[in-house]
């Protein structure tokens, strides 16, 4: 009882765990990162609904000023101040679950992984809170929406800063949650409902790997601590029950799940019926994220097992060119941003299986900055065309909404990796990295996808502002520009989607990045063997540079030819004839990426038709058999008195004769017992 | 030797006197104030008042009387005491069930008092003659009560049943007496047992005659007990008996047919228990099983007690079974307190349970069908809260009589262990069906609507009283059983 | 003055009794107010028990002990340790939660009803702090009588049937732990001279199964009854189907106890009993419980799935979380047991708060049917939103207190043996899989024309029932934030459980006698598949009324 | 009239056989003169008229043959040296018991109850259970050593007497109590309530 | 042969298997009841001859014997009222047709 009443003050309780350090600023300040948004969901859950349309001051109020502490501790963090130095500073809480010798503490932690994360979650959260107000002036539940905006900052910022398995483990699970409330904000949408769901349940899927991987390390470990239990898993010569191959594998299976790679992509597609601040928050730039971060956080574990890495690498390169391939075909232009989303993670997964730790978190940062923007940028879109969100009835917004149309033309040339733009870098890397570290085919595929990535985005572009608008007239009339509380936070996000790349990772030599992260990924490098080669511009580095421009290049062509361009002096209009032609031709493919290959009707198949027609006979052994089995009892009780009754026939002689006959029965069984006692 | 004025014997069958003067001053007083209800029901209170006074006096130290014939020791004593009870009880209950029937209650109560005379007399008995005789002065005023209503088909039918049976058990009995009489040539409790004791038939095996004799009076009280298969009559008798002698029937002389068991099976043939464990496990067995199966499928009350009342036979028949199978002295004492405990227990809880039926059944032309009892929670609430309280402790269920009954046999028969263990484990079980029908009634009082609203009844203070005995007694002795326990192990310790 | 000495427990047994005494003598409007009180005024005593307990000590304390029956040694015995603390409180607070939710719904015979709770309340807390076996059995059984009523007189159109279910099924279990506990009694007054003192006693026949133990027969025999017992009443499959049943038909308030309280009896039993005294047995027996609890799991799970009733489905999950409790009690481990004991809390906490929620929907709806619900969060936006924290904190979401008790025993089944944990965590994805099925067709969506024909019926929840709901979400909240508040307290409990049995033994070829029992469940099991398939006798599920006549007279 | 020519017929064979076999088996010297045959023509008497209590269709006169029996059942008696016990049989069975069996009879056989069928239904059965009775109660008799004395023992009347009023004086008063309950209730069973149904 | 305790008691043994045959067969009440003392004679045939026989009892069998007459007139009466009290309400003294009670 006594811990838990200490840990009613938090911070008092500082110096019970294992680093025991003297409290600094920082501490609180760290302290005060997640806190903060968890403060703002509880008063906004509490009172929001009588602050009415002012409810988004509390809430953004506050995300601004966990920005602004995060900016600090990241800025103390990467400088390597005095407690941060150069392996990071810790903060433990209290003691959650004291049970034996399985104890959690809640605790956070702050390395310069960490800070990477904390620039790309504070910074994308905070503008889309702002954003948001914006976005969602006119909804009925504003205040819902800024509550759960916050619970997913907390839960967030919780998932990257906790120090014990166990606590990401809750993270996730609250990541999950507020995926869920915001992904069914409209729960009358009946389609929304049943995403969220499915998003939960999904989401459940890759958990139960993670919660099985958590326990395999505290059955290895005996510790849950993040630092302690990996420094003992990859201890030389550790002798363990659970082979490390199968925690990474458990692990990444729970990345798979909040990550949404093949096979548990599923539900991010759907997610997309959440509103869009949400989809570019939670299911672009942050909460996807999650996975990487998980492997990247726990690299020691998978680098002390190469062959899970390489499942790793199989599974990300694979969405990336399958979620490309569906990309390419949607019309509604949330779910091309989407699939987009997913072949990135895709290429950052495949970044990370070949050992790229640095440039999987890279592509996470660049990739957060402009998918968000992306995002926002079609939620703008979308919110001009009132709420159209089928690119069909688009077209030639470029006009009409001009610094939407700037800005995600921006986002569109730095996903497509077209240089100096963030995404360039970060996509570059992760090729050439794939193919000097000898993962040849994940380059292969990664180039391809790099084209598919081009052309879908610039298909995109030209669907949706170039050529004629498509729609009925009097949404033409009525299209106007988002207000500025929108259209700032493109501006601003406009801007690291251009330089982030030219920032962090400008490839000569050792990028920033580089420098940032080599303290958490270098023994991971030093156990798979990783040289520093020196950075050939016009060796094999230029080469690779080389190609990934020129398919750029090509998949933007492609596109242009097609779908048409309005870019300053290149003009052209869309082939329409040509399209449906070539779909014409290529017609299982087409229809393949089309219905997404599938599998929404094949899960559907697997686990709602036939794990329902199972479930129903498993209800129909309970009633019958079991169930069944105890009636039985009791009706064959019932029926056998019945039975017995009958010889109660009311008759006396019948009654006598009952009698005599167990008089000679008695004097039988008596003279038999006497004969046996002779 | 001249036995018939002697002092002492006189001393010790006070009681018995005592009862029977009663029986023949209700009479009088019904010739000399006829059709006074009241009177002859004070007379007969008073009288066995007073009968319960000489049962204490008299008790306490061991006397025997009339060369060895009559001995009254702790357990005539409690035996006594517990006939006592049951006859006033009965003699509460009845007027408000005989009233609106037109049927008398002087005779009655003179009946029955003649019937628990028999009882007292078995429970005093050391003879094997007076053990016969108290048994058929307890059941012959037993046919003529069940035909009490001589009006009515049911109970004129339930009589001659009983009757008819009931008298060729008795023959039965009787044979298998001589038998024993043949063999041992003595007719005292004591000669017979020191004769089986020293090996007269016994050790060296059990002659064919003796196992007749066995049989046969094995058969002719397993009929008195209504154990089965020789309970036939039971379910008629019960049935079509008056209300309140169906609750008189179906303790008193159950327990008075257990008294002649203990007197006769455990003091006298005690030494040949090895003989009829065998028996005993079976009947209690079956006992048990038939009566519980066959109860659940009852729709009239009366009918259904009376196939719980084979059932309960069979409890306490496994107290009788712990008696016989173990080898340790404490042990066999366990088993003989349980089955006198479950005697004790088993007669207030029935009688109390009948006693609500028969307040019904105020109303003349009230069945004892379960319909009567639907809505009888809302109807009548303190009948239907003291008839499930009776009921709760049938089926056995704590804190009640009834469940620290259950509990001190299953406990007598775990320790004796072997086949008898086996029996504990089908009491439960049976317990457990049982359960099924008593808690139908307890549907029916509580969750099902009256099939005919019919106004509240009034009953009298008499049987108020008894039922406030009956109640009280019912959660006294599941709660603190500690004296009763004393006495019972002092009861059992007289003929262990 | 040191609360120690005080009868404080005894008061908070007996207390509800005085107040159903006192509600049979007052007239009948005053009945409400009094059980109110009297629950109040027994959950502040039992809160004074828990600011006076001292966590350190691994004995029972607070006793009481008076001789009841010398003859046998049988006492009036009781004590709490953490374990039976924790389940008081949560008894008590419980108890005047539900009363308080029947003020609206329970409208008829309203004395009798608070009567039999408060009598209800007396088993349940009787059974939690007895320490003779004999008063154990006792409480266990005057806990049956009250349940009997309140389902069979104020339940729902089919609750005859459930109610005599509910109890028949329930003695055969309770009357075979009578033989055991008589055995076992029987056993230790052998082993002592044939000296009763003592032989009803926990603590000494626990020291005497410590020390010398009982004999291996005796073991297997006695905890054979145990279990039975037990797994009737927590319920392990194949027991639990008397629990859909009484569920669907008891009123809100009792469905509430039932599944808050009375499952967490059977589960109290196996730790403070079974596993103590007959250590070697339990052991022996562990491989079956543990693949029976791994079945239950994951059985409730599914077939919750496909319930179209609200409550049954709440009942199947409950199988599905007590799975959870066996479970981890039987890998004899300390994050096991520590976790089955948090579950067991915390189950009654979210359980209970669920089966409130049902409750309000069905006052309103007087239908419980999914299918015919939809679009509440529309018309009951807070009932929608407290209906949604249960069911998350059902589906054992991080942060509230269901997840620490299911994961904490997953630990411990993955130290114990790893495919156990794995099979049993895919749980995860199953409850969430039936909790947002239904919490999506009940919320969201746009109200259904069933709920929109009630009009203004439909009103969002009242105070009185948020009243009923706050604590137990408050409670959630905080036992899922700080379980260390309920781990610390049950710790001495836990150990002094753990020393006497070996950890369990992974399962591989389980020993014969387990392995028999699983195998005659399966029979029967199959047995029966056989019969249903051939076209057996139907099961008869409504009361068995059958149409044959039994021909007695009209008699006397 | 050939089935009562048959039941003639019948009854003489079984009167013949009656009659021949005590003087078979005295010629074969299996019986003793006297005593010896005096009791086996009892014994015969007693067991036909017994069977014939139990066969015959005309009630009245099954009460008739009773008489007979008990009649033969003292002579029996006698021989057994209990001159006493068999002057109450005739005084209880003959003269009391027997006449109230036969006021009963009058009392309830009337017209409209027919003697239709003698036996019930499972008289087969009855027939068999008393077969396997009387075999296994001789089988048993003849299978135990009773320890009786070789030679029977008269008992004096004076000798009985001493006992009756020494070691019976209690069994004694209990039956003059059990008698007086008997006749208290069966006079209010067979009273006729005024008013009530005829 | 009588002075065969033997003979006697088969005697007595046959009047009782023939009295329990008429208790069984026959169908009319008094019939029965017949029966019955039929089956109380043979058992005090039995006792009058241990009586006779057994060293033991002596006077004893013959005064048993004169108790059970008493039991058996006893018997007779209460028998024959009940009887009658049932005839009256029932107009048949053929007891097989007194089923209205069973199951």
């Amino acid at each position: 009882m006594t811990g838990g009443l200490a840990a009613l003050v938090p911070l008092l309780a500082a110096d019970n765990g294992a680093a025991a350090t003297t409290n600094s600023l920082f501490d609180y300040l760290i302290a005060l990162i997640p806190v903060l948004p968890l403060v703002g969901f509880v008063i906004t859950a509490a009172i929001g609904r009588r602050l009415d349309r002012e409810a988004h001051w509390i809430p953004v109020g506050l995300v601004v000023g966990t920005w602004a502490i995060s900016m600090i501790v990241v800025f103390a963090t990467l400088t390597g101040m005095a407690p941060f130095g150069h392996e990071g500073h810790g903060v433990t809480l209290y003691r959650w679950i004291p049970a034996g010798n399985f104890t959690v503490d809640v605790g956070f932690f702050v390395d310069n992984l960490t800070a990477c994360l904390l620039i790309v979650v504070t910074t994308i959260g905070m503008l889309v809170h702002i954003y948001s107000i914006g976005y969602m002036s006119h909804d009925g539940g504003y205040w819902r929406f800024f509550a759960y905006l916050n619970l997913f900052m907390f839960s967030m910022l919780l998932l990257i800063l906790a120090n014990s398995w166990l606590v990401i483990f809750v993270a996730w699970e609250l990541v999950g949650l507020s995926s869920y409330l915001l992904i069914g904000f409209w729960y009358r949408r009946r389609s929304a409902a049943l995403a969220s769901k499915k998003a939960f349940i999904v989401n459940r899927v890759g958990d139960v790997g993670f919660a099985l991987g958590i326990m395999a390390i505290f059955v290895n470990t005996g510790t849950l601590d993040v630092r302690q239990s990996i420094a003992s898993l990859t201890e030389a010569g550790g002798q363990f029950t659970i082979p490390l191959f199968a925690i990474a594998l458990l692990l990444f299976a729970g990345a798979m799940g909040k990550s949404a790679q093949f096979p548990l992509h599923v539900w991010l597609p759907d997610a997309m019926e959440g509103p869009t601040p949400v989809s570019a928050l939670i299911h672009a730039a942050t909460m996807v994220n999650a996975g990487v971060y998980l492997v990247a956080r726990a690299n020691p574990i998978f680098a002390a097992a190469p062959s899970a890495l390489v499942v790793v690498a199989a599974v990300g390169i694979f969405t990336a060119i399958f979620a490309a391939s569906i990309a390419m075909t949607q019309t509604d232009i949330k779910r091309v941003l989407a699939y987009s989303t997913l072949s990135q993670l895709g290429y950052m997964f495949a970044a990370l299986g070949v050992g790229a730790f640095t440039a999987a978190i890279f592509h996470l940062m660049t990739h957060g900055f402009f998918k968000g923007l992306l995002f926002l940028d079609s939620g703008s879109v979308i919110h001009s065309v009132h709420d159209e969100q089928d690119m069909r009835r688009m077209g030639g917004l470029s006009k009409k909404i001009p610094i939407t149309y700037a800005t995600m033309f921006i986002g569109s040339l730095a996903i497509a990796g077209v240089p100096p733009l963030a995404g360039f870098f970060s996509k570059d890397e992760i090729l050439g990295e794939a193919f000097k570290l000898g993962f040849p085919w994940v380059w292969a595929i990664g180039i391809l996808v790099a084209v598919m990535t081009a052309f879908y985005m610039f298909r995109l572009m030209g669907l949706t502002f170039w050529g004629k608008f498509r729609g009925p007239q009097e949404i033409w009339d009525r299209i106007h520009e988002s207000p500025p509380v929108m259209t700032i936070p493109l501006i601003i996000l406009a801007v690291p989607s251009v330089l982030l790349g030219l920032f962090l990772g400008l490839p000569f030599g050792a990028s920033t990045l580089q420098h940032w992260l080599e303290p958490v990924f270098a023994s991971a490098a030093t156990q798979l063997h990783h040289t520093e080669a020196e950075y050939q511009l016009f060796g094999i580095d230029g080469a690779l540079i080389g190609a990934s421009v020129a398919v750029a290049a090509i998949g933007i062509a492609v596109a242009w030819k097609l779908f048409g361009v309005e870019v300053g002096p290149i003009r052209k209009a869309g082939e329409p004839d040509r399209v449906r032609r070539l779909s014409a031709r290529a017609p299982f493919l087409y229809r393949a990426s089309l219905n997404k290959w599938w599998f929404d009707e094949l899960y559907d198949l697997l686990f709602i038709r036939i794990g329902g027609r199972f479930a129903a006979a498993l209800w129909w052994f309970d009633r019958e058999v079991i169930d069944g089995t105890v009636n039985a009892v009791g009706a064959l009780t019932g029926t056998s008195g019945r039975r017995l009754g009958r010889i109660q026939t009311g008759r006396v002689q019948n009654y006598a004769l009952g009698i005599a006959v167990g008089l000679i029965v008695m004097a039988g069984s008596y003279l038999f017992i006497a004969g046996r006692g002779r | 030797m001249n036995f018939g004025a002697n002092g002492s014997n006189v001393v010790a069958v006070l009681p018995l006197i005592a009862v029977v003067l009663t029986a023949v001053a209700v009479l009088l007083v019904d010739l000399i104030v006829p059709r006074r209800r009241d009177a002859a029901i004070a007379t007969a209170m008073i009288g066995l008042a007073i009968v319960a006074i000489l049962v204490l006096a008299v008790g306490g130290e061991t006397r025997v009387a009339f060369a060895g014939a009559y001995t009254v020791d702790r357990l005539t004593t409690f035996l006594d005491l517990l006939f006592v009870s049951i006859v006033v009880l009965t003699i509460a209950f009845a007027p408000d069930y005989l009233e609106p029937r037109d049927l008398p209650v002087a005779e009655f109560a003179t009946v029955l008092i003649f019937a628990i005379s028999g009882a007292m007399l078995i429970a005093a008995s050391t003879d094997l003659l007076l053990l016969f005789l108290g048994l058929e002065l307890m059941v012959l005023p037993g046919y003529l009560l069940a035909g009490y209503h001589k009006t009515d088909g049911f109970s004129t039918e339930g009589a001659i049943k009983y009757f008819l049976l009931g008298s060729f058990s008795s023959a039965i009995f009787l044979f298998g007496l001589a038998f024993v009489w043949g063999l041992t040539g003595s007719t005292r409790i004591a000669d017979v047992a020191a004769h089986f004791a020293s090996g007269g038939d016994g050790a060296a095996g059990v002659s064919a005659g003796l196992a007749m004799g066995l049989a046969f009076m094995t058969t002719g009280v397993a009929f008195k007990i209504a154990a089965v298969p020789f309970h036939y009559w039971t379910p008629d008798a019960y049935q079509g008996s008056p209300t309140p002698v169906t609750g008189y029937l179906s303790v008193g002389p159950k327990v008075g047919a257990f008294a002649l068991i203990l007197r006769l099976f455990v003091e006298a043939l005690g030494p040949l228990r090895a003989e009829w464990l065998a028996v005993v496990v079976v009947l209690a067995a079956i006992t048990m099983t038939l009566g519980n199966l066959v109860a659940l499928t009852q729709n009239n009350v009366k009918r259904m007690l009376a196939y719980s009342s084979i059932a309960h036979t069979g409890y306490m028949l496994v107290g009788l079974a712990a008696y016989a199978g173990a080898s340790d002295p404490k042990v066999q004492q366990t088993g003989l307190q349980g089955l006198l405990y479950y005697g004790a227990a088993y007669s207030f809880m029935n009688l109390g349970a009948f006693a609500v039926i028969a307040a019904l059944q105020r109303r003349a032309g009230v069945t004892s069908n379960l319909e009567t009892f639907a809505g009888l929670g809302r109807r009548e609430p303190w009948l239907g809260l003291l008839m499930t309280l009776f009921l709760l402790s049938l089926t056995g269920i704590p804190p009640t009589a009834g469940f620290f009954a259950k509990a001190y046999v299953i406990l007598a028969a775990v320790q004796a262990g072997g086949p008898v263990g086996i029996l504990a484990v089908i009491a439960v079980l049976n317990a457990a069906a049982a359960a099924f029908y008593y808690l139908r009634v307890i549907v029916y009082m509580y969750m099902r609507d009256p099939v005919s609203e019919s106004p509240a009844l009034a009953h009298s203070r008499l049987l108020w009283g008894g039922l406030a005995v009956t109640t009280a007694l019912t959660i006294v002795l599941g709660l603190f059983p500690g004296p009763l326990l004393d006495i019972v192990g002092q009861a059992a310790k007289a003929i262990g | 003055m040191n609360l120690q000495n005080l009868p404080i427990l005894t008061a908070v047994i007996f207390l509800p009794l005085v107040g159903a005494i006192l509600i049979a003598a007052l007239p009948r409007t005053s009945a409400r107010p009094v059980a109110l009180g009297t629950a109040l005024l027994t959950w502040v005593v039992s809160l004074v028990l828990l600011a006076g307990f001292n966590a350190k000590g691994q004995e029972f304390q607070f006793g009481a002990q008076a001789d009841w029956i010398p003859l046998f040694g049988i006492q009036y015995k009781v004590g709490v340790d953490g374990l039976s603390l924790a389940l008081v409180v949560l008894t008590t607070t419980l108890t005047w939660i539900s009363i308080l939710a029947s003020f609206r719904p329970i409208q008829e015979r309203i004395k009798e009803y608070m009567i039999s709770f408060l009598i209800l309340e007396v088993g349940m807390i009787g059974v939690f702090v007895a320490l003779d076996t004999f008063l154990f059995y006792i409480f266990w059984e005057i806990v049956l009588v009250p349940m009997y009523l309140i389902i069979g007189i104020w339940g729902g159109a089919n609750r005859i049937y459930a109610t005599i279910k509910f109890v028949l099924y329930t003695l055969v279990g309770s009357l075979l732990m009578l033989v055991a506990i008589l055995a076992t009694a029987f056993a230790y007054q052998a082993g002592h001279g044939g000296v009763w003192a003592g032989a009803f006693d926990f603590e000494k026949l626990r020291a005497f199964a410590a020390t010398s133990g009982f004999a291996d027969g005796l073991q297997l025999f006695s905890f054979g009854a145990f279990f039975l017992a037990f797994a009737i009443k927590v319920p392990m499959f194949p027991f639990h189907t008397w629990l859909p049943d009484a569920h669907v038909e008891a009123p809100t308030a009792g469905s509430v106890i039932l599944a808050a309280i009375m499952l967490k009896l059977g589960a109290y039993g196996f730790i403070r009993f079974a596993v103590p005294l007959y250590p070697a047995a339990a052991h022996t027996f562990a491989p079956a419980i543990i693949v029976l609890s791994v079945i239950a799991i994951i059985y409730g799970a599914i077939v919750a799935l496909v319930q179209p009733d609200l409550k049954k489905l709440v009942a199947y999950s409950s199988v599905s979380h007590m799975g959870f409790v066996t479970l981890g009690i039987f890998i004899f481990n300390e994050q096991g047991l520590e976790g089955a004991i948090l579950q067991m809390i915390n189950h009654g906490l979210i359980t209970g708060a669920l089966f409130l929620l049902v409750g309000v929907i069905y006052e309103r709806t007087h239908d419980r049917t999914i299918a015919k619900m939809g679009g509440l969060a529309g018309s009951m936006p807070v009932y929608a939103a407290i209906f949604g924290f249960f069911v998350f904190a059902s589906a054992g979401l991080p942060g509230l207190s269901g997840f620490v008790g299911e994961f904490l025993v997953l630990v411990g089944s993955f130290i114990f043996q790893p495919a156990v944990a794995a099979i049993s965590t895919f749980v995860m994805i199953l409850a969430a899989a039936y909790l947002l099925w239904m919490f999506q067709r009940l919320v969201t969506g746009d109200l259904s024309e069933f709920l929109a024909g009630l009009g203004h019926h439909l009103v969002d929840i009242r105070p009185i029932e948020i009243l009923t709901l706050a604590p137990l979400a408050a409670l959630v909240v905080v036992f899922g934030v700080f379980p260390g508040l309920i781990l610390d307290l049950v710790r001495g409990s836990v150990t002094s459980v753990l020393a006497t049995v070996r950890p369990a033994a992974p399962i591989a070829l389980p020993p014969i006698i387990p392995a028999a029992a699983l195998a005659l469940i399966a029979l029967v099991m199959v047995a029966r598949l056989v019969t249903v398939i051939l076209g057996g006798p139907n099961r008869p599920s409504r009361p068995a009324r059958r149409g044959v006549v039994v021909r007695t007279a009209d008699g006397r | 009239m050939p089935r009562s020519l048959l039941t003639i017929l019948g009854t003489l064979t079984l009167i013949g056989i009656a009659v021949a076999l005590p003087i078979g088996l005295a010629v074969l010297g299996l019986l003793r003169f006297g005593d010896d045959i005096l009791f086996f023509v009892l014994a015969e008497i007693l067991i036909g008229s017994a069977l014939l209590v139990v066969t015959m269709r005309d009630i009245i006169r099954c009460g008739l043959a009773m008489i007979v029996c008990f009649g033969a059942l003292a002579g029996i008696y006698v021989i057994a040296g209990a001159p006493l016990v068999a002057a109450a049989q005739v005084l209880v069975y003959i003269g009391a018991i027997s006449v109230l069996i036969l006021f009963a009879i009058m009392l309830t056989q009337t017209k409209s109850a027919p003697t239709r069928l003698v036996f019930q239904t499972q008289a087969v059965g009855a027939g068999i259970a008393a077969v396997i009775l009387a075999i296994v109660i001789a089988l048993t008799v003849g299978s135990t050593d009773w320890h009786a004395v070789g030679q029977r023992v008269h008992t004096a009347t004076r000798d009985l007497a001493a006992v009756l009023f020494s070691d019976y004086v209690l069994p004694f008063e209990v039956v003059s109590v059990l008698l007086l309950a008997a006749v208290v209730g069966g006079v209010f069973l067979a009273k006729q309530e005024e008013g009530g149904p005829s | 042969m009588s002075n065969s305790l033997d003979a006697y008691l088969v005697l007595a043994g046959l009047l009782f298997a023939i009295g329990t045959f008429g208790f069984l067969a026959r169908r009319n009440a008094i019939s029965m009841l017949m029966s019955i003392e039929l089956m109380l004679n043979g058992v005090n045939l039995a006792i009058v001859a241990f009586g006779a026989f057994i060293t033991g009892l002596k006077a004893d069998g013959s005064a048993i014997a004169l108790m059970v007459m008493a039991v058996a007139a006893a018997e007779a009466t209460v028998g024959l009222s009940i009887v009658i009290a049932i005839y009256r309400n029932r107009n048949t003294p053929l007891v097989d047709e007194y089923d209205e009670m069973r199951r």
